[in-house]
């Protein structure tokens, strides 16, 4: 540890990075900011709380989890030297320990957190479901979410996982799963609206759309395809049909015209975007109707004119002018265009014109081209076909022609077609549907003439052909057959091999020049074409393509031209890039696409009404709600609209930042165990079994089944439950040989907690070893067992079975006694702790060493220190842990990253300025009040504008007015000057809860120059508009009634001024062991000076006496280098031989007085206490103990076989027993190392004498965590473990040469007689005897087995309730050297949060004594948890400021009401009782 | 829990007085009872239905 | 100190009947010490009384104040107008403060809201027990420091009753037996013999009421005066 | 008593078990009585005998204290 504190001269960074925002990763940054560090969380997903947060409630207190963590939240949220970053990862670290560069990958929130009041409007409109992360998949979240709802950051967050393969597929990528999202829930005008955001003819391309969506749909790799175009018609025919499609708003005519040239799909939707976006353009069509191809190129059965010109008509709606029969020509047509006035020109021209077949008789009569054929049809003009048609060509054109030429009354179409079906371009349906009419197709046959009789058709030749290699388009190549011709009679032949632009309009010196492909060429992301101004789109610019492309031509040409006339660069920003992402389609269940139906064939060929009717309604959603949210998010932008804060962004991108940082802390947590890779306990596949996170939702009160114990199944209160122990850990099958360490505790209080929801509950543990180990567990343990009827059965599951229709589930089970059956409602599986991936990776790119098992590697005797210097460790990445042993962690690791940058401290934080006060005193109240909206969240059930009307006539009330956002920038900037100008001196603020908000308007109107007390708030959202959202008038009333008791309560409130407290910037410590030692020493290295207290002349206590741990550190080495650094370490004062005499003062200002082995006295004054002061090994009296010196215990064993007082060569058998003195009615706790010792000197004589027997009697063997490596290990080595039950406890014998040992050994059923050298004791570490003596002078409590208790169990296992006292080490429970460090490294944070201010802020909330009516009478001071009052020199009651909590307990006892606590004084509170009341 | 005995000396105070001590109550709830916190307001307005109003404010508007 | 405990909320009532205003008078030593009659418990009488006068629709008026101590007369001169204002003065005083404020009060009843218990001691917060009976004749240097005559229901003085089981008394097992606590604490003190002798006559002329007591040495000239009368 | 009687209710809350389990009961909008207005307090300890009496003294119809 020395060698850290050589001072390199290099740079160091006050600034900590932690990694991991759950409770070990809160709790180092709280530690770290409150001593002067920034800090930077960065947080994996949207909010910090971690794993904790989905907790029901803790063991062994049952307190309530979020209740513990939820002001913890806050606190790192709001605290101005932590900055959290969410959604990030940690990418790489360069530089060297204390100045470092980190470099954060951060993904897009799409929320601006500053604006997000957390309304959920959004989420009310959110048409995406899916399974919450949270609820552990029994419930499901919206895209839009908060995780939970006490989240920090208290903002909304959108989950995109990319873009979904529809929405990449589409040519215009159109938000397809957000429409079909919205048709699920029966939005179809929202639905229709978002497809018109991209395309403007929904109802045309739901009908004739060759919809590539379809084809990469996700669910076609489940079953089928959902119905996406089908979708689309449907949502357009029904809005139609509701009369509910208005045309959409239109931004101001900007007086920009823009010509286009044709009325195709590109053309027409240039000119709708256009006309959108204020600009005046004008269609001109040669034809006399409108809509290009789609209008005479696709027959009415496909696509009815009236749906067309419907379409065509609401784009004209919009401004757009077409000009029909307007042919444009000519030489110079585009400058004439311009010269008319036009600014910009778009080509869309199609490509109307058809590709020869080149082939003799081409130009016999009734050679038709199909597409003049068509577009005769469709103009309506009449057409004759002879009775034998023939059709050559496999695309949509030649489909359409055949099945156009069967409706105008051919006997016989035959379609030629040179590939086989599989190549055929033509969309799949309509093949179909042209066959189911009676078209034939010919499958591999090229024409090769046209034969003709009298200058008319008679019939084709063709060649056969067959399939070679693959050409270009990646269809295989035609090749013919020598000699296959053959002849088809026909009387008509419509060649449809394709078609091409007809340009001849454009004259050579137009500027718009062509491809050697005779299309136009354009600029390809910006369509311009080689004349500046003049774009092109389409069929003219691609050749033949599909109304899709032509769709998303003409909006990109829109663009393009928006910014042509805007002036802006046209090429920004134009490249996107559609990944589709890929989801994994596992366990979704199949659901057939929905079929439409179709008028009968025999029916439809004989006119041209459309073929396929719409989808129904049920069929539309059904559809729908197949779709698998591939991107969650869909796009479908109502939370945009919802949201009237504005907080939404869609359109944020990744980032990645660098921070210089000093060190890095990491913790990222635990992932739980894979419960279905345990097969047989059928997990994923049984819904009624659960793993144990699951069952803590279920428990939740907040979770899916508000707090009832019900069956996924069925929703069944289940009433026999079972818990499966150690799934996923203790189990090298799965690689995870480790003991999880928390599973027996968490499983034991789940059942518990079971039971106390239900009385009716009957839980069973079934367990291998029961590892109650940590502080308080033994006891809780036995209360489950004895008070709430927990069964524990010793045995291993083997298979859960699941009866087929009660769903319940069969549990097969071995016990000693036997293999039995039993029959549950639910089994809850507790998973193991398993590091996550994420956090391999990160330990990967970070260059840290993980174990086997993927936890950071660390020295036993370094704990918390990672390979790389400068990271740390904390938490279950550490090693499976439960939430004390988190947070101890935490902290530790919190010093350990102080330590080499302890120079900086202070450097990189800042403090906010605030103006003076201003002093009221003596004025009457000024109060404003200000009435939030909160958008629509009050507004929307409570009437605001009569609160903020009804506010005004208030008493006291010269200001008030009602807000959007009272919380917004603006209004803040609006309070401070209503302060200013109305010289208000008292702030009203009615919008939300006080428990987030408050502390903003109070920074709000300290910045006006308003003491920050002299706020008040009513909570009418919360706990108002949000829960009588049906009943508006009633309350309105209540925020009428709750505004003016805040009223009432603000005219009574008192400045309160906080004044600063000198802080003594050393520490004490108490006891000199290895925590005592480690704790001086983290004092020293952070720059604070210690005075170590040790009553013993030496330093070490216990470690004295111990040389090798499990592990195998050498603990003697140890002792010895703490002994030496300590000694040589000129911070550190050192008592040895003195013992605490006198002991008084509060936080930052103690007084200790020292009885010196000199028999002086010292005095040192000081700002903080760690104790230190151990526990001892228990001298056990039963087992012969005493009476022979063949029975001793572990610790003696230890120092004999090291010292050599014992050969293990000579050993030929040992027995050992556990639990001498634990685990007792009076001593009902686990004295936590013994099996650890017991194990460690098994291995060392095994190891030293194979051949010596030892056996280790035990109840349960408690090696938690990485230790159980050991256990195994032991076992391996031949030590022999035999399970004792409580009440027949083995009997020593001492009778005869040899002691005897008797034990009933329940797998036999039969008592074992072991002969042994030596009988060796695990006797329990118990408290020091004068603890109790020592605890009252300290005026600490201490628990009910004698240890010193700490503030509190989970979040403070570290502080003790006097603030500015820590503990560490054994003093706290028994523990090993490992944790006792680990502690005392931890204590040195918590401390450092005081040593490292020079002064304390003192006052505010807190209890103040009216010493004029002081009797003197002692309650305050027997009623204060705290042992905070005291009786003064005066005689009377005094209450230190600096160490008073607030909490009130004193002014409530107080008989002759002298003690108030301020803010919450009598008169303060009765003024709204009152207020209520007098209306 | 110092507030329970609190409520129950207000309880049997209101009774002397020949007040119901039902219109005083205690529940105790951890901060993600949501549910028992809903039920509780539910629990005191149905009582104070049950037992009318106040006599104490006979010249209250209904 | 001496302990009090409020009487019977029925009984103040009945005392009360007729009596349009009322002062209901507080007393800052002992009975606020013993959580009886500190300004805390008035008030919450006062409130206990103006809510049943309102449940009667009655138009008694309850003001309350509480004083310093009601056992001295320069502690209750001040309230003396305001009291002249009411009907009567409740007191929540001990009997000395009730009388005393009667005393000076002369015409005006003064009702006491306590019963006025014992002398005794605080064993935690909101637990009192009786400890002197005052009898004006103190053996406890006999006794180890235990009273007796207080701790004995039968104030024995010479050793237990033979109703003392396993050191309980026979009134209740919950209670000690006081010479079984005698006992130890003479045992441990090693002084077993002091239980040898015969306790002397109890001289019970020292509890001859009314008790008074001067001194002298204190004691005013005009004071001395109105003594000697 | 009428028909149309609405009580009102005064709850005392625990700023840090109470009130929050009342503002997470907003947070999932879950509908309950409104005929109950809640007086925040630091910690029910805060809580005196004499605030549920005056409450009840000043005509609440109910009090209760949730922490």
């Amino acid at each position: 540890m020395s060698d850290k504190r050589k001072s390199t001269n290099t740079h160091k960074v006050g600034a900590v990075m932690v990694v991991g925002g759950g409770i070990s990763g809160m709790q180092a940054s709280l530690d770290l900011a409150n001593s002067g560090f920034k800090v930077y969380l960065v947080e994996e997903t949207t909010s910090i709380g971690g794993r904790m947060a989905q907790l029901d409630k803790t063991f062994p207190t049952n307190d309530c989890s979020m209740c513990m963590i939820s002001p913890k939240l806050i606190e790192v949220g709001r605290h101005p030297n932590i900055e959290i970053i969410t959604n990030a990862e940690l990418l790489a670290l360069e530089g060297q320990e204390g100045d470092f560069k980190a470099r954060i990958h951060k993904k897009p929130r799409f929320i601006d957190p500053t604006k997000c009041s957390s309304c959920g409007d959004c989420v009310d409109v959110c048409p995406v479901s899916v399974a919450s992360e949270f609820e552990e998949g029994l419930a499901t979240r919206k895209a839009i979410f908060k995780r939970y709802p006490q989240a920090i950051p208290s903002a909304m967050s959108i989950d995109k996982r990319g873009t979904s393969p529809c929405k990449a597929a589409c040519p215009a990528h159109i938000s397809v799963q957000g429409y079909t999202a919205l048709i699920a829930q029966g939005k179809y005008k929202e639905a229709l609206d978002i497809i018109r955001e991209e395309n403007p003819f929904p109802a045309a391309c739901g009908r004739v759309c060759t919809h590539p969506c379809e084809t990469e749909c996700t669910r076609s790799q489940v079953d089928e395809a959902i119905s996406i175009c089908q979708m689309k018609r449907f949502a357009a025919d029904e809005v139609k049909a509701s009369g509910k499609d208005t045309p959409p708003d239109c931004l101001l005519k900007n007086g920009h015209r823009v010509a286009i040239v044709g009325s195709g799909p590109a053309g027409l939707s240039a000119a709708y975007y256009l006309a959108l976006w204020g600009y005046e353009p004008t269609v001109f069509e040669a034809l006399p109707v409108a809509g290009g191809m789609m209008a005479v190129g696709i027959p009415s059965y496909r696509l009815g004119k009236d749906i067309l010109n419907a379409e065509i008509d609401f784009i004209k709606s919009v401004g757009v002018e077409v000009k029909t029969n307007s042919p444009i020509r000519g030489a110079s047509a585009t400058k004439d265009l311009r010269a008319q006035g036009y600014e910009a020109v778009f080509l869309s021209v199609g490509a109307h014109r058809n590709n020869p077949m080149g082939i003799e008789g081409e130009d016999l009569a009734g050679v038709v081209p199909a597409v003049d054929f068509l577009r005769e049809v469709n103009l309506g003009n009449s057409v004759q076909v002879g009775k034998k048609v023939v059709v050559v060509g496999g695309g949509n054109v030649a489909i359409d022609a055949a099945r156009t030429a069967l409706r105008l009354g051919a006997k016989d179409v035959v379609i030629l077609y040179r590939r086989s079906r599989q190549e055929m371009p033509a969309t799949e349906e309509e093949v179909e549907e042209a066959e189911e009419e009676g078209v034939r197709i010919q499958f591999l046959a090229a024409p090769t003439r046209v034969l003709g009789k009298n200058g008319k058709v008679s019939g084709i030749e063709c060649l056969k052909m067959e399939l070679s290699d693959p050409d270009e388009s990646g269809r295989r190549r035609p090749v013919p057959i020598k000699g296959s011709e053959f002849v088809t009679e026909a009387d008509t032949v419509l060649p449809a091999i394709g078609q091409s632009p007809d340009l001849s309009f454009l004259s050579p010196d137009s500027g718009v020049e062509s491809t050697s492909r005779g299309t136009i060429q354009v600029n390809k992301l910006t369509l311009e074409t080689t004349m500046p101004g003049v774009f092109a789109g389409g069929d003219a610019v691609h050749g033949p393509a599909t109304v899709i492309e032509a769709i998303a031509a003409g909006k990109e040409a829109a663009v393009s031209i928006d910014r042509y006339l805007k002036g802006e660069d046209m090429l920004t920003n134009r490249e996107k890039s559609f990944t589709a992402v890929e989801v994994d389609t596992a366990g979704v269940k199949k659901a057939a696409r929905q079929k439409i139906s179709k008028a009968p064939s025999e029916e439809r060929k004989r006119d041209f009404r459309e073929v396929a009717y719409v989808l129904t309604e049920a069929q539309a959603k059904a559809e729908a709600e197949r779709c698998l949210a591939c991107g969650i998010c869909s796009e479908c932008y109502q939370c945009v609209a919802a949201c009237q804060a504005k907080a939404i962004d869609h359109s944020m991108m990744e980032e990645t930042m660098e921070i210089p940082v000093g060190s890095v802390i990491l913790a990222p947590g635990f992932e739980e165990f894979d419960a279905a890779l345990k097969d047989e306990y059928g997990y994923g596949r049984m819904p009624n079994v659960v793993s144990s996170m699951q069952f803590e939702r279920i428990l939740s009160a907040s979770g899916p089944f508000q707090g009832q114990v019900l069956r996924p199944s069925d929703g069944r209160h289940a009433v026999k439950i079972a818990w499966i122990q150690c799934v996923g850990s203790r189990d090298a099958s799965c690689g995870r040989d480790y003991c999880s360490s928390v599973c027996c505790m968490y499983a034991t209080k789940e059942a518990i907690i079971a039971r106390e929801h239900a009385r009716d509950i009957q839980p069973t543990i079934f367990f291998n070893d029961m590892r109650a180990y940590g502080k308080g567990f033994e006891r809780y343990y036995e209360s489950a067992k004895d008070k709430f009827g927990v069964q524990y059965v010793r045995g291993i599951v083997s298979s859960v079975k699941e009866l087929q229709k009660s769903k319940n589930l069969v549990l097969e089970y071995n016990t000693d006694d036997g293999k039995k059956v039993e029959e549950f409602d639910m089994v809850v599986l507790s998973v193991g702790l398993v590091p996550s991936p994420s956090s391999r990776e990160l330990a990967m790119r970070l260059s840290v060493e993980l174990d086997r098992f993927g936890f950071c590697h660390t020295q036993e005797m370094k704990p918390n220190v990672t390979s790389r210097p400068g990271i740390y460790v904390a938490g279950a990445f550490d090693a499976p842990m439960d939430i004390p042993e988190s947070v101890m962690n935490a902290s530790s690791a919190a010093h350990l990253a102080a330590w080499p940058i302890a120079e900086a401290r202070g450097t990189m934080v800042t403090e906010k300025p605030y103006p003076p006060e201003i002093d009221f005193s003596g004025e009457p109240p000024r109060i404003g009040v200000f009435v939030c909206r909160c958008g629509t969240n009050i507004a929307r059930v409570v009437n605001v504008p009569s609160v903020a009307e009804y506010a005004k006539g208030l008493p006291n009330v010269v200001h008030a007015e009602e807000n959007l956002y009272t919380c917004s920038t603006d209004t803040q900037i609006k309070i401070v000057e209503a302060i200013k100008e109305k010289k208000l001196n008292r702030v009203v603020v009615a919008s939300c809860s006080p428990r987030t908000h408050e502390p903003l308007f109070q920074d709000t109107i300290r910045e006006a120059g308003l003491n920050k007390f002299l706020f008040e708030m009513a909570n009418i959202r919360d706990q108002c508009s949000w829960v009588h959202g049906s009943h508006p008038v009633e309350a309105t009333q209540k925020a009428r009634d709750l505004v003016r008791m805040a009223v009432a309560r603000a005219a009574t409130l008192r400045p309160l001024r906080q004044s600063q407290a000198p802080v003594k910037l050393k520490g004490l410590v108490i006891g000199g062991g290895a925590a005592g030692m480690a704790a001086a020493l983290g004092l020293a290295s952070e720059g604070f000076e210690a005075v170590l207290v040790e009553r013993e002349k030496d330093l070490g206590g216990n470690l004295k006496h111990i040389h090798y741990t499990l592990e195998g550190s050498d603990t003697q080495r140890l002792l010895a280098d703490l002994v030496e650094q300590v000694e040589h370490e000129p911070r550190i004062t050192i008592y040895k031989g003195a013992t605490v005499k006198d002991f008084g003062g509060y936080v930052g200002n103690y007084e200790t007085t020292l009885a010196l082995a000199d028999g002086t006295m010292a005095t040192v004054e000081h700002g903080v206490v760690i104790l230190a002061t151990g526990a001892v090994e228990y001298e056990p009296v039963e087992y012969g103990a005493g009476q022979s010196d063949k029975v001793l215990t572990q610790v003696r064993f230890q120092e004999k076989l090291a010292s050599g007082g014992i050969d293990a060569k000579s050993l030929k058998s040992v027995v050992m027993v556990q639990c001498v003195g634990s685990r007792e009615p009076d001593h009902m706790y686990c004295s936590r190392i013994c099996c650890s010792q017991a194990i460690a000197n098994a291995i060392r004589v095994k190891d030293e004498n194979p051949d010596a027997e030892v056996y280790i009697l035990y109840r349960d063997i408690r090696t938690y965590g990485l230790k159980e490596l050991k256990y195994r290990e032991a076992r391996e080595k031949g030590v022999t473990f035999v399970r004792y039950d409580v009440d027949r406890k083995p009997e020593v014998d001492l009778g005869g040469n040899r002691p005897t040992v008797k034990v009933f050994d329940s797998v036999l059923g039969s008592d074992l007689l072991l002969e042994t050298d030596l009988v060796v004791l695990s006797a329990a570490v118990r408290p020091r005897s004068d603890a109790a003596e020592f605890a009252s002078k300290l005026k600490l409590p201490l628990t009910q087995d004698g240890f010193f208790m700490e503030a509190h169990m989970k979040l403070r296992p570290l502080d003790f309730i006097n603030e500015g006292m820590y503990l560490c080490g054994m003093s706290h429970a028994p523990k090993t050297i490992a944790e006792s460090i680990a502690q005392a490294q931890g204590a040195v944070s918590r401390a450092a949060t005081i040593l490292s201010r020079p002064y304390l802020m003192v006052g505010g909330v807190v209890s103040v004594v009216d010493q004029e009516r002081c009797v003197a009478c002692l309650t305050c001071v027997r009623s204060c948890p705290f042992h905070v009052p005291s009786i003064n020199g005066d005689g009377v009651a005094e209450i230190e400021a600096a160490a008073c909590r607030g909490c009130g307990i004193c002014a409530a006892a107080c008989p002759r009401k002298a003690i108030h606590l301020q803010h919450y004084a009598d008169d303060q509170v009765e003024a709204k009782i009152c207020a209520l009341y007098s209306t | 829990m110092r507030a329970k005995k609190r409520v129950k000396q207000a309880k049997k105070l209101l009774e002397e007085v020949g007040l119901e001590a039902d219109r005083v109550e205690m529940f105790n709830l951890g901060a993600s009872d949501a549910p028992r916190f809903a039920s509780a307001c539910n629990e005191m307005t149905e009582r104070a239905r049950r037992l009318g109003p106040n006599p104490l404010r006979k010249g209250r508007k209904a | 100190m001496i302990v009090g405990e409020r009487k019977p909320f029925v009984e103040i009532c009945d005392r009360l009947q007729g009596f349009k205003k009322v002062l209901v008078l507080g007393c800052g030593t002992c009975v606020s010490v013993c959580m009886a009659g500190g300004e805390k418990e008035v008030e919450l009488l006062a409130s206990q009384l103006r809510m049943a006068n309102g449940l009667k629709d009655g138009d008694v008026e309850i003001i309350e104040a509480t004083i310093q101590r009601q056992c001295d007369k320069e502690y209750i001169e001040p309230i003396l107008e305001k009291a002249r204002e009411c009907d009567a003065v409740l007191s929540a005083g001990c009997g000395a403060g009730v009388q005393l404020v009667a005393e000076m009060l002369q015409t005006l009843p003064v009702i006491p809201a306590l019963n006025t218990r014992f002398i005794g001691v605080a064993l935690g917060e909101g637990v009192w027990s009786e400890r002197c009976r005052a009898c004006g004749n103190c053996l406890l240097a006999d006794y180890g420091g235990i009273c007796p005559m207080t701790l004995c229901p039968k104030s024995l003085v010479n050793g237990p009753c033979g109703g003392s089981k396993e050191g309980k008394c026979e009134t209740s097992p919950e209670r000690d037996c006081a010479w079984m606590l005698i006992y130890e604490r003479l045992r441990k003190q090693g002084k077993l013999d002091r239980m040898r002798g015969l306790a002397p006559l109890k001289d019970y002329s020292a509890q001859s009421h009314p008790a008074r007591q001067v001194n002298e040495a204190y004691v005013k000239a005009e004071m001395e005066a109105s003594h000697s009368k | 008593m009428g028909e149309d009687f609405e009580p009102k209710v005064v709850g005392f809350c625990c700023h840090y078990c109470a009130y929050s389990a009342a503002d997470l009961a907003g947070s999932m909008r879950m509908e309950y009585s409104p005929n109950v207005r809640i007086i925040k307090l630091e910690c029910t300890g805060k809580l005196d005998t004499l605030h549920l009496l005056s409450a009840i003294e000043d005509g609440a119809d109910a009090a209760f204290v949730a922490g």
